[in-house]
């Protein structure tokens, strides 16, 4: 392999100042983390601005970041204290005003706030004092102070409706251009003493995913976030770089309509649930490094995850015979499947193969990504879902499992299950709540029309002197937040 | 029969033509317009809805739509684009919430940086291997170069351009992967930056282009004057370049405009693997976010290229025959 | 008939002949290549990936562990079928409008002109990037598109020849007879121009194959598990480094197929040289 | 061939030693498919003293081009060239080796293409190519070379020897580019000058004055020449010596004078016979009149206020009966194929009016009947475009015989196999494409076409100009008995007035557009003539070697007609008998009598336009 000594050190001015390149950029690229909408953004974001509350390990446990302190007694009115002495980076000193701003927007529709449903449930958000917020919600939930951690939700300052990078961040912006880079340099009066440890940051995207691992592997970019297990050998032979797999609640599942026939059929569904061969999708499509799922959205590295659910298998005896009693067999239905959801593709050639086997015809219909969730998704009786790591194991439930849910995705009726979720959101009890989202589990499991094979790690690449990298489950690049931890070691 | 002056009757016929050229360019741009305006309202979905995303509610969706213009019959939509458009304002881009004359006048330059330097080298190039295999037309030269640019034009480009990286940057560390290039990069780094992205395009315009020439110049030689040229003594390089080239440049240079017009907007590929932020890729954006002022502006910018390319092609091949010129 | 044919094949260059049997031997693959393959063509049934020649996959496997010999025969069918249909509906498309073109002349010449420009003003990869999202991607629709996109560059060509014929002295005979115009456009100014349309059409097919795999580049064509052998080339990328035969072979494939093609429509050039 | 037709020993017509150019036993072949060698010329002898010329004559395809290229060294698809002896001056051409050629060629040896027009290239300046082999051979300097042609332009007679070097090829005529490439050849001094039919593609008025010219220069220059052409008279004119081919051979040799009047070989008479055509008997005219044209009015580009952009034809009226032949003459664009298209439809008339048996067509055929298109039928000036070579010779027969007559299948292949015996073309040519057929052959298959119509009127444009003179006379025999036997009216368009002369029942003159004379044959040999009909008379070269020297020199130079008030006579500019204050303020009047018709302020007065 090529001497690292000859590799550039990094972009442009020595050691610690790093280029880093991320998955897709376009002109929609932001500064306004309510809009931020992709893994460049939050990136982007997390550099700039800070949130009220942080998730920095991989508990997934919310601690203060910006409020030094917060409390609730019912989980319905919720207390923030705010640090003292943090200042934006324009010398403004960040006082409760600015969060209250920075809170309401996601409630104007003019700000097209990308987690505007989840801020629907603030009834009121008002300041207490200069240095305290209070945010009354609309019903009980215990999970707001690890809601708040998410990057939508970081702090801009106020009177600012297009928020211009002027946060409380680790970094400062040097230079934003939508679509092409993002320049920050170090913000030596950040509030956390000693962080961070790089001089600068170039983020850049490249889409094409050879060509950012080949930008890795010439050291063109020391950072690269999403990469293909197909390309984690190339990566591990070269010496020069490695590569870090966080296990993550990313998913890409298989929805069964149950407003549609057949595939409201209960027969349907756990035929299909056991004609998939989830350690070949791991092997094949993940390299091994996936998690095998169980056909529920609470992944093994989650908190309240249900180790007692039994794992459904490949078991095509079982299939057949759902088949037979279904009066399904030599039906012939379309699955439609796009890149836009991870895998799904190759995930419907394999169904596809198994259901020859079972006496089910599955016409696969791949179609282009653009497009894709407004047109496909959701809208054929067969389609693939494609989930991003949520924090909390509520937001995936009321998301996409409660029964008035928007993007009820496989538009399943569950009466106890949105019983049972109600319930959880306003339990403080640790071990109730745990009783209660183990009972969701398994009814997910058992009687919904979602299949989810396999829980897909996230792959990043590293040029092996950057160095305080550790996986965060809630996205690559340490949660989006690995700028704030990385140190350049030659 | 009486010759006026070259220069004069040249202008005298280059002007009109120019002048009718340039009115049916602007039917042309518009029809494209309408051609893209069309084939983009057939596509499933639109700016409001891939911008808010998979998490958007309708009630969200609506008011973007409002607030874009969206809900909005297309027909009156197109007018009011174009009746700006008129205006010299090509409107304001859906997505990036910025004027669409800032957004391409940061990428054309880009595009047409990488389109002038693909297109000096391979005319270059081209020439060469054309002149060489139609002077030793039907012999072993001719057959080798013969099969080379047939089997270069049949490499997938995105093949070419990963070879190239896989050798060039990561192999030999010699050039970088991916082609950053700012308006602060000098330009020893900027044409660094560039190499392999010009390399890959070189291997797919050149191979077309050098085919071209070699029938174009192939033609010439059997024409009786080369006989007279050579029963006049004049050496062959002479007759190549004194005699042929001239006669061959008009047919040469329309298959390279032809060829060249493919460098802007055909760059896709290249500027995909290469990072290369140019227009091509800037145009499929809009596809995908349905951007649909940006989406206009990217390809009028592509029509007008393709049709000043076919211009310049004329005016040479007219400049270059004596009798279109008198 | 065939003894014609044998005289032709017999006169023809080393190099056309060479041609013949590589178009030969993609046909005879293309229709019964499919029926040979040893594994089905979406099962992933090797444990590696990119494994090189073996006893069980000949020519070794994918990037998900698919045999790489079975999707490369299926992917033949697709690029022979797909790229020879496309190439032909295109310059059928193209060549008629021509024809149409130069022999009507006038208005409808000029704006015929015009539409065609436009539509050749366009990236192609973009345009096919647009009208398979607006009309999905079955193959009848992927035929159909790749040959849209072509026509208006065989236009260009064929104008220019038929232009040309149209004002020769026999055409102006057939007009004075009194003949249609398509009696002129199929009788007197096709069969002058098909060689040139011939080389033409070797050019397109390329070009289809090309724009084919540029397709998968942007993950639009042939629908999964079958692929054209552009695509077998892109969703093998990632073993270029490694030199996988799952890359290697699809793209000789398709240089054998296209160069091959090529020569034999140079060797059937009268004079064969020019 | 067989022995009889040997060729005569090698001596030439006076001492060999002191022959400027010597060739003995020279053979070309070139390779066959099959690996054999095919000759092109064999066994070719003869000798030609320093500063005489000598002629080498035959029909297409006899290998002339072959030879005379030989003595360059240069061959053409890759022929081989073996000699006994190849010698121009000192110099052992089959000895040198290819870099020596080059240095020869156009120095010392110079060449004058049959098609100026194509030999010139069309993109560079006139001047720039004449002095070329001046600069590549370095024989001078820019500015001397530049000197030097111009000298050469001013003694070949050529307009503004200044500037016309400045001019590109298509600015100027075809016989001055003839000339101009002869001073591109003489520019060097060479030795041996070779001339390839120069003179072929030229006007008759135009042949005299470039054949005047060549003749004086050669004779200035001290070069010896080797003049090739198919045309007898003319090679009388120039030539001291004659070598006869054919087929490659050498079929007889020796003295102008004496091949001229004592030829030995049968084929040397043949070609004598036919260049002097007889007079054939005049049809007896039926009364019926089957095509009258009435005062046509005709030009290309689009039609504003009833002229078109480009007018051609002015008041064009004749009237052809059943059975008889009208000959259209007139020089190189005078716009005699324009009148057979407006005839045949193909170009409609600005105004005037084409009858047919005194019904009037519509101009544009667009309009016409099929049954009218069928009577009129266009045998088209040249057989290389006029057939589609994509087309085989019973295709293109067969075609007008399904579209006018709905022959099909074996009623057809029947009546194609009787057309090819009506124009006494073998059967078996049937399947053969147009593009393998000779000159001769393809003007009879496009004639055929036009018989397959079964027409009342054949409108033939020169339908013999590109043949040599013994096919030519050939088809014309054709031509003349189908008229006979099938009655069928012929407009006969030539450029050649002794073929129309001998040929046609009444002849029309065109002059830039128009009739200035219209005449029967009985009439023709009578000597009131237009001046202009006067000229091409003239200008026909006789078979007399001193017919060129006494022949008087040209009036003026041919001035372009647009110069001129429209009104007034066309051909003012070059008449030599122009009446001053007459002819260059009204426009000529017509003078009809007995049955000619001649636009002339001379004619019938007593001034008559005859000499
Ligand atoms: N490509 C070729 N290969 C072999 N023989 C050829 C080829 N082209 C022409 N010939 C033959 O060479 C012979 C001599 O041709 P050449 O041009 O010398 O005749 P020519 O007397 O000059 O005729 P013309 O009066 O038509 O110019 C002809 O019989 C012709 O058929
Ligand atoms: N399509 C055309 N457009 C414009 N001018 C034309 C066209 N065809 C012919 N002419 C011009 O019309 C004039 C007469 O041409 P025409 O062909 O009738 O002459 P011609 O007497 O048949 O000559 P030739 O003996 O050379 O055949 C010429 O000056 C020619 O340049
Ligand atoms: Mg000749
Ligand atoms: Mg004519």
């Amino acid at each position: 392999g090529p001497s690292p000594q000859r590799r550039p050190a990094a972009a442009s001015s020595g050691a610690g100042a790093i280029r880093v390149a991320s998955m897709a950029a376009s002109t929609k690229d932001t500064l306004d983390p309510a809009k931020g909408a992709m893994a460049t953004d939050y990136v982007r974001h997390y550099m700039l601005y800070s949130g009220l509350t942080s998730i920095d390990d991989d508990s997934l446990r919310p601690r203060p970041a910006l409020a030094e302190s917060f409390d609730s007694d019912d989980r319905i009115t919720w207390h923030f204290r705010l640090r003292r002495g943090v200042r934006f980076h324009d010398g403004a000193p960040l006082t409760s005003a600015d969060v209250v701003h920075s809170l309401r927007r996601h409630n104007d529709p003019a700000v097209a706030s990308k987690i505007a449903a989840i801020a629907a449930q603030f009834a009121e958000v008002r300041a207490d004092g200069r240095y305290g917020v209070t945010i009354r919600l609309t019903g009980a939930n215990a999970d707001l102070p690890t809601l708040l951690a998410q990057a939508q939700f970081l702090i801009v300052k106020a009177g600012q409706d297009h928020p211009d990078g002027t946060g409380t961040g680790a970094y400062r912006l040097a230079q934003f251009e939508p679509g092409v880079r993002t320049l920050v340099v170090r913000n030596r009066e950040y509030w956390i003493p000693g962080r961070p440890h790089l001089e600068q940051v170039e983020l850049i995207a490249i889409p094409d995913e050879t060509s950012r691992v080949n930008a890795l592997l010439s050291g063109d970019v020391h950072a690269i976030h999403a990469i293909n297990p197909h390309s984690l050998p190339r990566i591990e032979a070269s010496g020069t770089c490695e590569a870090v797999v966080t296990p993550s609640s990313l998913y890409t599942n298989l929805i069964m309509r149950q407003d549609h026939l057949p595939t409201s059929s209960p027969d349907f569904v756990q035929a299909v649930k056991h004609m998939l061969d989830r350690p070949l999708i791991n092997r094949a499509l993940f390299r091994n490094t996936a998690m095998l799922g169980n056909d529920q959205p609470v992944a093994p590295v989650m908190p309240y995850f249900n180790r007692e659910l039994p794992q459904t298998v490949l078991d095509l005896d079982r299939a057949r015979w759902h088949v037979r009693r279904g009066g399904l067999n030599g039906l012939r239905l379309p699955l439609y499947c796009s890149p836009a959801a991870t895998g799904s593709v190759d995930m419907a050639s394999i169904l596809q193969e198994y259901g020859s086997q079972v006496g089910l015809e599955f016409a696969v219909n791949r179609v282009p990504a653009d497009g894709y969730w407004s047109t496909h998704w959701m809208r054929h009786a067969m389609t693939f879902g494609n989930n991003n790591p949520r924090p909390t194991a509520d937001l995936v439930f009321s998301l996409f499992f409660q029964s008035n849910a928007e993007w009820n995705e496989s538009g399943w009726k569950n009466e106890r299950f949105d019983r049972l979720l109600t319930e959880a959101r306003g339990e403080a009890d640790e071990v109730r709540r745990g009783e209660l989202y183990g009972e969701m589990q398994r009814l997910v499991h058992d009687r919904c029309g979602i299949a989810i094979p396999v829980f897909i790690s996230l792959c990043d690449g590293y040029d092996k002197r950057l160095k305080g990298i550790k996986p965060i489950p809630l996205g690559g690049f340490m949660g989006y937040r690995f700028a704030e931890f990385a140190r350049w070691e030659d | 029969m009486t010759a006026a002056p070259p220069t004069r009757s040249a202008a005298a016929r280059l002007l009109p033509m120019i002048a009718g050229r340039i009115a049916s360019s602007l039917l042309t741009l518009f029809l494209v317009s309408v051609v893209i305006f069309v084939a983009s309202s057939l596509l499933p979905g639109d700016a409001a809805q891939e911008l808010l995303g998979q998490s958007a509610t309708p009630a969200q969706i609506a008011a973007l739509r409002h607030e874009m213009g969206l809900d909005q019959p297309g027909p009156v939509r197109f007018v009011h684009w174009l009746g700006a458009l008129l205006h010299g304002d090509p409107g304001v881009s859906f997505v990036a919430n910025m004027p669409v004359s800032d957004i391409i006048a940061n990428r054309l330059p880009n595009s047409l940086l990488l389109a002038a330097i693909t297109a000096l080298i391979s005319i270059v190039l081209a020439l060469t291997i054309g002149i060489a295999s139609a002077i030793n037309r039907g012999g072993r030269i001719d057959s080798a170069l013969n099969i080379a640019t047939l089997s270069l034009v049949a490499i997938p480009e995105f093949l070419i351009a990963t070879l190239a990286v896989l050798a060039f940057s990561v192999k030999l560390l010699w050039l970088p992967s991916i082609s950053l290039v700012t308006p602060e990069t000098g330009w020893a780094e900027t044409l660094r930056a560039l190499a392999l992205p010009v390399l890959s395009l070189t291997c797919v315009v050149v191979a077309q282009m050098a085919r071209m020439t070699r029938a174009a110049v192939a033609d010439q030689l059997d024409r009786p004057y080369v006989e007279m040229a050579r029963l006049k003594g004049v050496p062959f390089g002479r007759i190549v370049l004194f005699h042929v080239m001239p006669n061959a440049i008009g047919p040469v240079i329309n298959a390279m405009a032809l060829s060249l017009s493919y460098l802007m907007g055909g760059a896709l590929v290249v500027e995909t693997i290469f990072n290369y932020p140019g227009l091509a890729s800037l145009m499929v954006n809009a596809v995908t976010s349905r951007d649909m002022p940006l989406l206009q502006s990217c390809a009028m910018i592509f029509c007008a290229t393709y049709l000043a390319l076919m211009l310049v092609a004329d005016i040479v091949a007219i400049l270059a025959n004596p009798r279109l010129r008198a | 008939m065939s003894g014609a044919l044998a005289m032709r094949v017999r006169n023809m260059r080393l190099s056309g002949r060479i041609g013949l049997a590589l178009v030969l031997f993609w046909l005879v693959l293309a229709v019964g290549g499919p029926a040979l393959a040893p594994h089905p063509v979406g099962a992933f049934i090797d444990q590696e990936v990119f494994s090189g020649p073996g006893r069980t996959f000949w020519l070794g496997s994918d990037y998900l562990g698919r045999d790489v010999l079975s999707r490369v025969l299926w992917g033949s069918r697709y690029t022979v079928f797909l790229a020879l249909g496309a190439a032909l509906l295109a310059v059928l498309g193209g060549t008629s409008l021509a024809l149409f073109s130069a022999i009507r002349g006038g208005w409808t010449d000029e704006i015929l002109a015009r539409a065609m420009d436009t539509l050749n003003s366009m990236p192609s990869k973009i345009f096919a990037l647009v009208l398979v999202a607006a009309f999905g991607s079955s193959l009848t629709l992927l035929l159909l598109i790749a040959a849209f996109i072509y026509i208006p560059g065989n236009y260009r060509i064929a104008r220019a020849l038929a232009i040309n014929l149209v004002a020769m002295d026999f055409v102006q005979v057939a007009r004075a007879r009194g003949e249609g115009a398509f009696h002129i456009a199929r009788y007197e100014v096709l069969p002058n121009m098909i060689h040139p349309l011939l080389a033409d059409t070797g050019l397109r097919f390329v070009f289809v194959v090309l724009l084919l795999s540029g397709l998968s580049f942007l993950g639009l064509g042939v629908q999964p598990p079958y692929a054209d052998l552009g695509s077998l080339v892109r969703e093998n990328i990632s073993g270029l480094p490694m030199a996988a035969p799952a890359i290697i072979v699809p793209a000789l494939a398709i240089a054998s197929l296209t160069v091959g093609a090529n020569l034999l429509i140079d060797a059937l050039k009268p004079g064969g040289k020019a | 061939m067989t022995v009889e037709l040997a060729p005569p020993p090698a001596t030439g017509p006076s001492d060999a030693s002191a022959a400027a150019v010597e060739v003995r036993g020279l053979s070309i072949t070139v390779a066959q498919p099959d690996g054999t060698r095919r000759a092109i010329v064999e066994n070719i002898s003869f000798a030609v003293p320093r500063g005489e010329v000598l002629a080498l004559i035959g029909e297409s395809g006899s290998g002339k081009t072959t030879i005379a290229l030989a003595l360059m060294g240069f061959s053409r698809f890759g022929a081989t060239i073996a000699a006994d002896c190849l010698r121009v001056g000192d110099m052992d051409i089959a000895a040198m080796g290819q870099s020596a050629l080059r240095g020869v060629r156009g120095s010392r040896i110079a060449y004058i293409a049959q098609s100026a027009a194509a030999a010139f290239n069309p993109s560079r300046t006139i001047l720039s190519q004449v002095i070329e082999p001046l600069l590549v051979h370095g024989l001078a300097g820019r500015e001397e070379a530049r000197a030097r042609a111009v000298a050469l332009f001013r003694s070949l007679a050529l307009p503004s020897p200044e500037t016309i070097g400045d001019r590109y090829p298509h600015q100027v005529s075809g016989g001055q580019l003839q000339r101009l490439m002869a001073a591109m050849a003489l520019i060097t001094g060479p030795e041996l000058v070779i001339l390839d039919e120069p003179t072929t593609a030229l006007d008759v008025t135009t042949q005299v004055e470039v054949l005047r010219a060549f003749k004086a220069a050669i004779a200035e220059s001290g070069a010896t020449a080797v003049y090739v052409s198919h045309d007898l008279a003319v090679v009388t004119q120039v030539s001291e010596h004659i070598v006869v081919l054919q087929n490659g051979r050498m079929v007889e040799q020796g003295d102008s004078a004496r091949i001229l009047t004592a030829p030995q070989s049968e084929y040397t008479r043949t070609l004598l016979a036919a260049a002097r055509p007889a007079i054939r008997p005049t049809a007896d005219a039926a009364l019926d009149k089957v095509l009258t044209v009435d005062s046509i009015h005709a030009g290309y580009g689009r039609i504003v206020r009833g002229m078109p952009a480009t007018p051609i034809l002015a008041d064009v009226g004749f009237t052809v009966r059943r059975g008889s032949t009208l000959g259209v003459i007139g020089e190189s664009g005078s716009g005699k194929s324009t009148l057979a298209r407006v005839i045949a439809g193909l170009l409609p008339a600005a105004s005037g009016e084409v009858l047919l048996e005194g019904q009037p067509l519509p101009r544009a055929m667009a309009q016409r009947s099929r049954e009218q298109l069928r009577r009129i039928q266009l045998v088209f000036q040249n057989a290389d475009t006029a057939l589609n070579p994509a087309q085989t010779v019973r295709d293109i027969i067969a075609r007008p015989l399904a579209f006018y007559h709905g022959l099909k299948g074996a009623a057809a292949h029947a009546r194609v196999d009787e057309l090819l015996d009506l124009i006494r073309l073998p059967r078996a040519l049937a399947d053969r494409r147009s593009t393998e057929l000779s000159g001769g052959q393809k003007q009879r298959v496009n004639l055929a076409r036009a018989l397959a119509a079964e027409p009342d009127v054949l409108l033939c444009d020169e339908v013999t100009s590109a043949l040599d003179t013994v096919v030519g006379a050939a088809i014309l025999d054709l031509i003349d008995e189908l008229r006979r036997e099938l009655g069928i009216a012929t407009v006969f368009i030539s450029h050649d007035i002794s073929t129309v002369r001998a040929f046609c029942d009444e002849i029309l003159v065109l002059y830039a557009g128009r009739a200035v004379e219209r005449c029967p044959k009985a009439a023709f040999d009578g000597h009131s003539h237009h001046p202009y009909t006067r000229l091409l008379i003239d200008s026909v070269p006789d078979m007399d070697p001193t017919w060129l020297a006494t022949r008087a020199a040209a009036a003026g130079p041919a001035l372009a007609v647009s110069a001129i008030a429209p009104e007034l006579c066309r051909f003012l500019p070059r008449c030599p008998v122009a009446i001053g204050g007459l002819c260059d303020s009204n426009p000529p009047p017509l003078h009809v009598d007995d049955g000619r018709a001649i636009l002339c302020h001379r004619a019938g007065g007593p001034g008559d336009a005859s000499r």
